[in-house]
């Protein structure tokens, strides 16, 4: 059924062939590159297709497989001796704003048993400079720390960094004064600072945003899926938040200070209430922090294990670090939700004795001290929060609705026809956005470079992926500029760093310029390293076997 | 008021089929007086249905009345418009079909059921009509405490009896029974059909039995109606026509069945062959392929309706040595060895 | 209307005839064409398609050719929004439609024939066990079913005419039993009964040929179901991402918002292809019901 | 009493056929390859946070246990433990039941009212020009994709005339005391215009051929005859005669078309951005939250089957000649 393309072979790439040696090594066996279904992410699908096609021209047998999110992740995640390549993405979130998460994780060798590093990268160098960049608490020194550590990914290229999509939002402008939309670095339009700010202008005064998936739970203590992340940073405080230029921005804390490499004290905003009405307490967020770790709350527990001790004096809150932490602000002060623990400690006590733990614990009336209190949720309809006139930074609107449009169609329907006034998600094709605003005139639509990227991980434990000098070839046998235009139709900015343009201050742009791409620069890449091609079929260099012949 | 309730004259009914036209009834002509139990007796598909049915002209969609009249009641009911038409149905023309199961609707009562035709059609108001259906069913016989059954709760007979109370309920002057007894046991069929005359005697009403059965007409009828192939073969009082028929086909339909009366014995004898196909008619008198006695002037001359006795009309080249031919029809070996 | 007795011709022109193929009901003539019409659209796709389905398509000034109306650049019914030529997703479509079609036809209507053959010719437990699977497959919602199998199994067209032999048999086996059941009491049959024919032959030679027609009435109802089923499926995003057919057309206009980019050219005809097919199978359906059943007339 | 016998053994038989496609259900998620639950245990686990999750979710046990502790589960109306939204299923499943069954019923008395009054009207139109152009078209409805016809009507009426709104149950924050409240709101009816036209378009099909070939059968009994030749109005005739008795055979297949239009709105849910039980089936599907989707289903089978039940009841109820037998 699949119609295969035959590899097209170009004369200059037959030429310099021509006279190979009669002892090259085995034939490169079919390679699986996985990817998901146009249904769902037609940009990944087309771009995989892309690369596939070029790919081929390089000599190679490419099987794309198309299959499911959960297909994928399932043989990415687990079975991670079986497979060769796949697309794969990293989505922004505020707390990704420190440069630490991805750097580290997705690549340290540590992680490549069970972690991030699901591809099994492994170079040592690589890992005394990013071991180095976490404990560095001077910026200057960690920056340099950070380009090193970029530099060395772009050599190796153990991923093909493919782009930074551009996200694309939109809301309607006689509802709300463009003036008070809030763009966050690498985010978008859609956050939490533009929910507290949005002005009305005229008589409706509630936030109708739409999302194609169901919200899973509102549940402070359970990452799950991300649009209950825009309902919980709404209805939870935290006690920094990331601001809109993606540095940490003091929030419940009034204000804090590091007093050691290993110590912060962080002061706590006088006056904040639960939306019970109870005040917010320095022993509440102690609590919050406790609970993180407490067992009850698995997901939250790698943002809290580096804490020693924590100590209460008057307002202020102590954190004592088992270990120094550059990113601590970021991913750790900026992530736990604030929870109240009258409300909190029966239920956790409870959940001690129990199977479940805290994730599956749903509140009847989620209490948070956060800008927008919880009134109502429909299941798979819609979820209202309404202002929290108390707060230190109350929102201008009344009501935040979100209603769940599985169909991405209707949602721009709803848009023009003003059942929603604000676009939350747009999986789809942003010039028909922008085209529908052109013609509606009420819509404005902000576009803005994602902090998240999209690539083709290589399973670098797997030959012929092993060999860096490989997977540069593929790697530059596409030019992204083909991907911006062709996949992402000018919606995304090419990439070559898992630190974003976004990040302004940790991108280190050098690597994205210095970055040559091409069939030729492909083609002479594998020659330099002694792969050959017989016939039309590429084949390792030297006497190399190949030991993953199905 | 005349004598004669009814008189039919020169019938023609013809169905479309395809292209072409059948004549099923094709010149009927025949009268029934009042106060009297006229049988109409013939083979199957002989027309004697299509007649009935073109007296209440309810008839098929592919069927339509071509020629002739019927006067009811010195009125041409041929050519009254439909509404008229309408107005006299069940109130002066009645009909009990041949078999009461499948002409009762079973999602109803039988209550229901007359009741529509009391009120909807005799403007009965609720308490009359429900004394009507009571009265109804004294007269047939069924306790008036089944009137809330629905018809399959009654048995074949039980069923016949409501299909006549059915037809009575409106004091009709014309009852058109199409093989009421047809489907039912010989004891049975005793029963319903001393009823019909019972009650036709006590209401003075007059009845028109179709039938194929020629021992009922003798059990039941005032007079007789022969029809062969869309004619009338022979119409006359029932004693003369059954006594001393004129016409070879009521001769052969004598020998072909059982006397209800058990008057008459012997063997059975068949008439050989089968009616002709009414496409395409035989140029002659219709029987004449089937007829022992038939000669060169009865296949290629159709006879006419003539009188042999007064009151007694039969259509045969032969009708003359009538007498002479019913000596030979009544020998078994005549109609063997014609086949 | 029995043709037991005549002499055996070969047996193409038997099957076909036991077919009873309804030429007098226009109709089903109409739809037999639109039939024709579709599979030698399938056959010589390769010929009429201008372009390989999957295939990424540039403009001259090597620009990707996406969301070019009909005509442009010579795309007959212009491209879609990844760069595929609509008019040659059209072609190939017809590919897949037929394939599923026509398998899944098969599938129900031989095991469904196969069924109600063995259940009502043998009787007793058999029956009683066929039966009773029978009610279990009535008690199976049609479409859920097929989307779990899709999920569960990899994306392929081939699951929906799999669910299809799995469930859709029921409807075909019932009334071929009951059919079957009749035929057994007629006289013939005993006549071969006594004449020391074997079960096998009976059913082969007596029997089989007079369900034909019934099998083949309710093959053309589930060319309709399966292809629609496709659909369903493929718009849901359980579709096989790797075949081109009309319901992933569908699917990837919609998801590419065809309908607000006034696409009409891309969305309409995949729709119109799969009503003509389906109403195709429901003319000659209704062909064999006038031929089948005249007493339903009309 | 026969009459009590004969609804015994079609309990009987209900509750085998229940059990036989529940265990189906049991099998067909428990035997697919790969762990339950590999989208669901999150990569920085421990394996024994893992093994954790397993047992809280009883997936540690022997196969044959998993099944009797299922088969426990139901009898007792328990459907298990979302994976993914970490709740009871059933409980999930019961709020948005009612989403769906007004849908399915609303959309099918409009298509049975409408097509029980044409294919009454067909039938005596038998053979005009109108009954020749009007049963192709009917079959044409038949052979539209639910969702395309949802997609085209979401274009027209809603995008396009803005009559109706896009998708959803009621405005935006509006909130009823009760959902009665809000199934007899005005602003509900305008949000159940659409996908309940969708699905009455398509569903119209089945009752209209049917009414119309039935009328032809009963036009023809002898009883319609005599109800004309009893002089009785046209009105009576093929009304209270000939349409009342072709609508039982009718009025059963409701029943029945219950039970297959909950498969259609899984499809006209997804269109509608409706919240029922067929789009949960399909996220829960998709999302590979399998004591979800197995719950969706199940509700669905019992639906289904509990209609086929109705309509042999029904039959038996509406037919005198079954009920006063």
């Amino acid at each position: 059924m699949i119609p295969m393309r035959r590899a097209v072979v170009s004369t200059a790439f037959l030429a310099l062939l021509a006279g190979t040696p009669a002892f090259a090594g085995d034939q490169i066996r079919t390679i699986d590159l996985f990817t998901r279904p146009q249904a769902a992410q037609p940009q990944e699908f087309q771009s995989i297709q892309l690369i596939a096609q070029e790919w081929r021209k390089l000599g190679l047998d490419v099987n794309v497989r198309v299959m499911p999110w959960e297909q994928m992740s399932d043989v990415v995640w687990y079975q991670r001796d079986n497979w060769d390549a796949t697309a794969w993405q990293m989505v922004g979130r505020p707390e990704r704003s420190d440069p630490d998460e991805i750097v580290f994780n997705l690549f340290h060798s540590t992680t490549a048993d069970k972690g991030y590093n699901f591809i099994g990268y492994l170079n040592p160098e690589y890992d005394t400079v990013v071991e180095a960049e976490r404990v560095e608490i001077d910026e200057a020194k960690r920056k340099e720390l950070i380009d090193k550590a970029q530099e060395i990914l772009a050599a190796d290229q153990p991923n093909m960094m493919l782009v930074h999509p551009k996200q694309t939002f939109a809301f309607d402008k006689t509802v709300w004064d463009p003036a008070s939309v809030v763009e966050q670095s690498g985010i978008g339009i859609r956050n939490t600072w533009t929910f507290m700010s949005l002005t009305p202008v005229g008589e409706q005064k509630d936030i109708i945003l739409n999302s194609g998936d169901n919200v899973q739970a509102i549940n402070p203590l359970y990452i799950s899926g991300g649009v209950d992340s825009w309902v919980f940073e709404l209805v939870y405080d935290r006690l920094v938040r990331v601001g809109p230029d993606g540095l940490p921005k003091a929030w419940a804390a009034e204000s804090y200070e590091w007093k050691d490499d290993k110590t912060i004290a962080v002061t706590l905003r006088e006056g904040m209430k639960w939306h019970d009405g109870e005040p917010v307490t320095p022993e509440d967020v102690k609590f919050s922090f406790e609970t993180a770790v407490s067992g009850e709350a698995p997901m939250y527990a790698p943002f809290a294990t580096n804490i020693e001790n924590i100590a209460i004096d008057g307002s202020t809150i102590t954190f004592t670090l088992k270990q120094p932490a550059a990113s601590f602000v970021t991913s750790s002060l900026a992530k736990i939700n604030l929870i109240p623990k009258h409300v909190w400690e029966p239920i956790i006590a409870d959940l001690k004795t129990k199977e479940e733990n805290a994730e599956s614990y749903q509140e009847e009336t989620p209490i948070g001290s956060g800008p927008f209190r919880f009134e109502r949720w429909l299941t798979n309809e819609e979820i209202v929060l309404s202002a929290n006139k108390d707060h230190f930074n109350a929102p201008k609107a009344e009501r935040w609705i979100l209603r769940i449009v599985p169909n991405v169609e209707a949602a721009l329907g709803m848009l023009r026809s003003g059942e929603i006034n604000f676009l939350a998600e747009f999986s789809g094709d942003p010039q028909v956005l922008l085209q529908a605003a052109e013609q509606d005139g009420d819509l404005e639509t902000v576009s803005t470079v994602e902090m998240g990227f999209r690539y083709v991980a290589f399973n670098n434990r797997r030959p012929p992926f092993d060999d860096p000098a490989f997977r540069r070839a593929l790697s530059s046998a596409v030019d992204r500029r083909l991907i911006v235009k062709a996949a992402y139709r000018g919606y995304a900015e090419p990439s070559n760093s898992v630190v974003s343009p976004a990040l302004g201050f940790w991108h280190n742009e050098a690597v994205v310029e210095g970055f040559e791409a091409g069939h030729d620069v492909a083609v002479k890449i594998l020659e330099d390293a002694g792969y050959t091609l017989e016939g039309d079929r590429l084949h390792y260099p030297g006497d190399q076997k190949e030991t993953l012949a199905e | 008021m005349t004598e004669t309730l009814l008189s039919v004259r020169d019938l023609k009914v013809s169905y479309q089929v395809g292209k072409g036209s059948i004549d099923a009834v094709d010149g009927a002509s025949f009268d029934v007086p009042r106060g009297s139990i006229v049988g109409l007796v013939g083979e199957s598909g002989c027309g004697k249905t299509t007649v009935a049915r073109a007296l209440t002209r309810v008839i098929a969609d592919n069927a339509s009345i071509t020629g002739g009249q019927i006067l009811f009641d010195g009125q041409d009911i041929a050519a009254l418009p439909e509404r008229e038409m309408n107005a006299l149905r069940w109130r002066d023309i009645a009909f009990i079909p041949q078999s009461a199961m499948n002409s009762l609707d079973p999602v109803y009562t039988v209550e229901y059921q007359l009741n529509e035709v009391l009120r909807r059609r005799g403007g009965l108001g609720r308490r009359q009509a429900r004394a009507r259906c009571e009265e109804l069913f004294e007269m047939v016989g069924i306790e008036a405490g089944r009137l809330g059954d629905y018809p399959h709760q009654f048995s074949g007979g039980m069923r016949q009896r409501v299909a006549i109370a059915l037809a009575l309920a409106l004091n009709p002057k014309l009852v058109i029974a199409d093989e009421p007894v047809t489907a039912l046991d010989v004891i049975v069929q005793r029963q319903i059909l001393d009823q019909l005359r019972e009650l036709q005697s006590m209401l003075g009403i007059s009845v028109i039995l179709v039938t194929h059965d020629i021992s009922v007409v003798a059990y039941v009828c005032d007079r007789t109606v022969v029809m062969y192939a869309g004619r009338i073969a022979e119409a006359g009082p029932m004693d003369a026509v059954l006594m001393e028929p004129s016409h070879p086909y009521t001769m052969g339909l004598r020998n072909a069945f059982p006397d209800l009366k058990g008057a008459a014995s012997g063997v059975l004898t068949p008439i050989e062959g089968a009616p002709p196909n009414l496409a395409f008619p035989p140029p002659g008198c219709r029987f004449a392929p089937r007829c022992p006695f038939a000669v060169e002037t009865c296949t290629t001359q159709q006879p006419a309706l003539g009188m042999v006795a007064p009151d007694h009309r039969v259509s045969c080249h032969r009708a003359d040595e009538a007498a002479k031919l019913r000596q030979e029809a009544a020998r078994t070996e005549t109609w063997l060895a014609d086949a | 209307m029995l043709d037991t007795t005549l002499p055996r011709p070969g047996f193409v022109a038997r099957f076909f005839r036991s077919l009873r193929l309804p030429l007098n009901d226009p109709f089903a003539v109409a739809g037999l064409a639109i039939y024709a019409i579709f599979i030698l659209t399938a056959i010589f796709a390769d010929a009429i398609a201008p372009y390989d389905p999957t295939e990424i398509l540039y403009t001259p000034n090597y620009d990707l050719a996406a969301d070019l109306r009909p005509g442009e650049d010579g795309f007959i019914l212009g491209t879609t929004s990844l760069g595929r030529d609509i008019f040659s997703q059209i072609v190939y479509g017809t590919r897949s439609a037929l394939l599923i079609g026509l398998t899944a036809a098969f599938m129900v209507a031989l095991i469904g024939s196969i069924v109600g053959l063995v259940s009502g010719y043998f009787g007793g437990w058999v029956d009683a066990l066929l039966m009773r699977l029978a009610d279990v497959a009535f008690g199976i919602p049609f479409l859920p079913f097929v989307i779990v199998l899709a999920a569960f199994l990899e994306p392929s067209i081939w699951n929906v005419v799999i669910a299809m032999a799995l469930v859709l048999w029921r409807d075909t086996g019932r009334v071929i039993r009951s059919q079957v059941l009749t035929l057994r009491s007629r006289s013939y049959v005993d006549a071969a009964r006594v004449s020391g024919s074997s079960d096998f032959k009976i059913i082969l030679r007596h029997i089989a040929p007079n369900i034909l027609p019934l099998s083949f009435l309710y093959g053309s109802i589930a060319i309709g179901w399966a292809i629609l089923t496709e659909a369903s499926i493929s718009f849901l995003g359980f579709g096989d991402p790797q075949s081109i057919s009309w319901g992933y057309m569908l699917q990837d206009a919609f998801a590419s918002q065809a309908l607000a980019k006034q696409a009409y050219y891309w969305f309409v005809p995949p729709g119109v292809c799969i009503i003509l097919v389906v109403s195709a199978g429901f003319f000659i359906t209704r062909g064999y019901e006038n031929l089948l059943f005249p007493k339903l007339g009309r | 009493m026969s009459h009590l016998k004969a609804m015994a053994s079609r309990a009987l038989q209900l509750a085998l056929v229940l059990w036989a496609v529940v265990t189906i259900l049991f099998l067909m998620f428990r035997l697919m390859p790969g762990n339950p639950m590999a989208a669901y245990i999150d990569p920085t686990f421990t394996v024994e946070q893992q093994e954790a999750l397993m047992a809280q979710f009883g997936l540690d046990k022997p196969l044959w246990e998993q099944y009797l502790i299922y088969l426990g589960n139901l009898l007792q109306g328990e459907l298990g433990q979302s994976f993914r939204y970490r709740e009871p299923v059933a409980e999930r499943l019961m709020t948005l039941l009612p989403n769906t069954l007004i849908l399915t019923f609303s959309s099918l008395i409009v298509a049975y009212t409408f097509g029980i009054l044409a294919g009454a009207y067909l039938a005596w139109r038998r053979g005009s020009v109108v009954e020749n152009t009007a049963i192709p078209l009917v079959l044409t409805t038949r052979a539209m994709p639910e969702f395309w016809l949802g997609m085209v009507l979401l274009a027209v009426f809603s995008f396009w005339l803005g009559w109706f709104p896009a998708g959803g149950t009621r405005p935006a924050g509006a909130s009823y005391d009760s959902l009665w409240a809000l199934y007899t709101s005005r602003e509900f009816l305008s949000y159940l215009a659409l996908p309940a036209l969708t699905l009455a378009i398509y569903s119209q099909g089945l009752p209209l051929l049917l009414m119309r070939s039935n009328m032809l059968d009963v036009m023809k009994e002898d009883f319609v005859t005599m109800a004309r030749i009893k002089g009785l109005s046209n009105w009576s005739v093929v009304v209270r005669h000939a349409a009342r008795n072709a609508l039982l055979p009718v009025m059963t297949s409701f029943a029945i078309a219950v039970g297959y239009q909950l498969q259609g709105n899984v499809v006209v849910e997804s269109v509608f951005s409706w919240p029922g039980l067929g789009r949960e089936l399909v996220n829960a599907v998709s999302a590979s939250d399998y004591p979800l989707a197995q719950g969706a289903f199940l509700m669905i089978a019992v639906v289904v089957i509990l209609m086929n039940l109705i309509a042999d009841l029904l039959y038996s109820l509406l037919d005198p000649r079954i009920s006063h037998a």
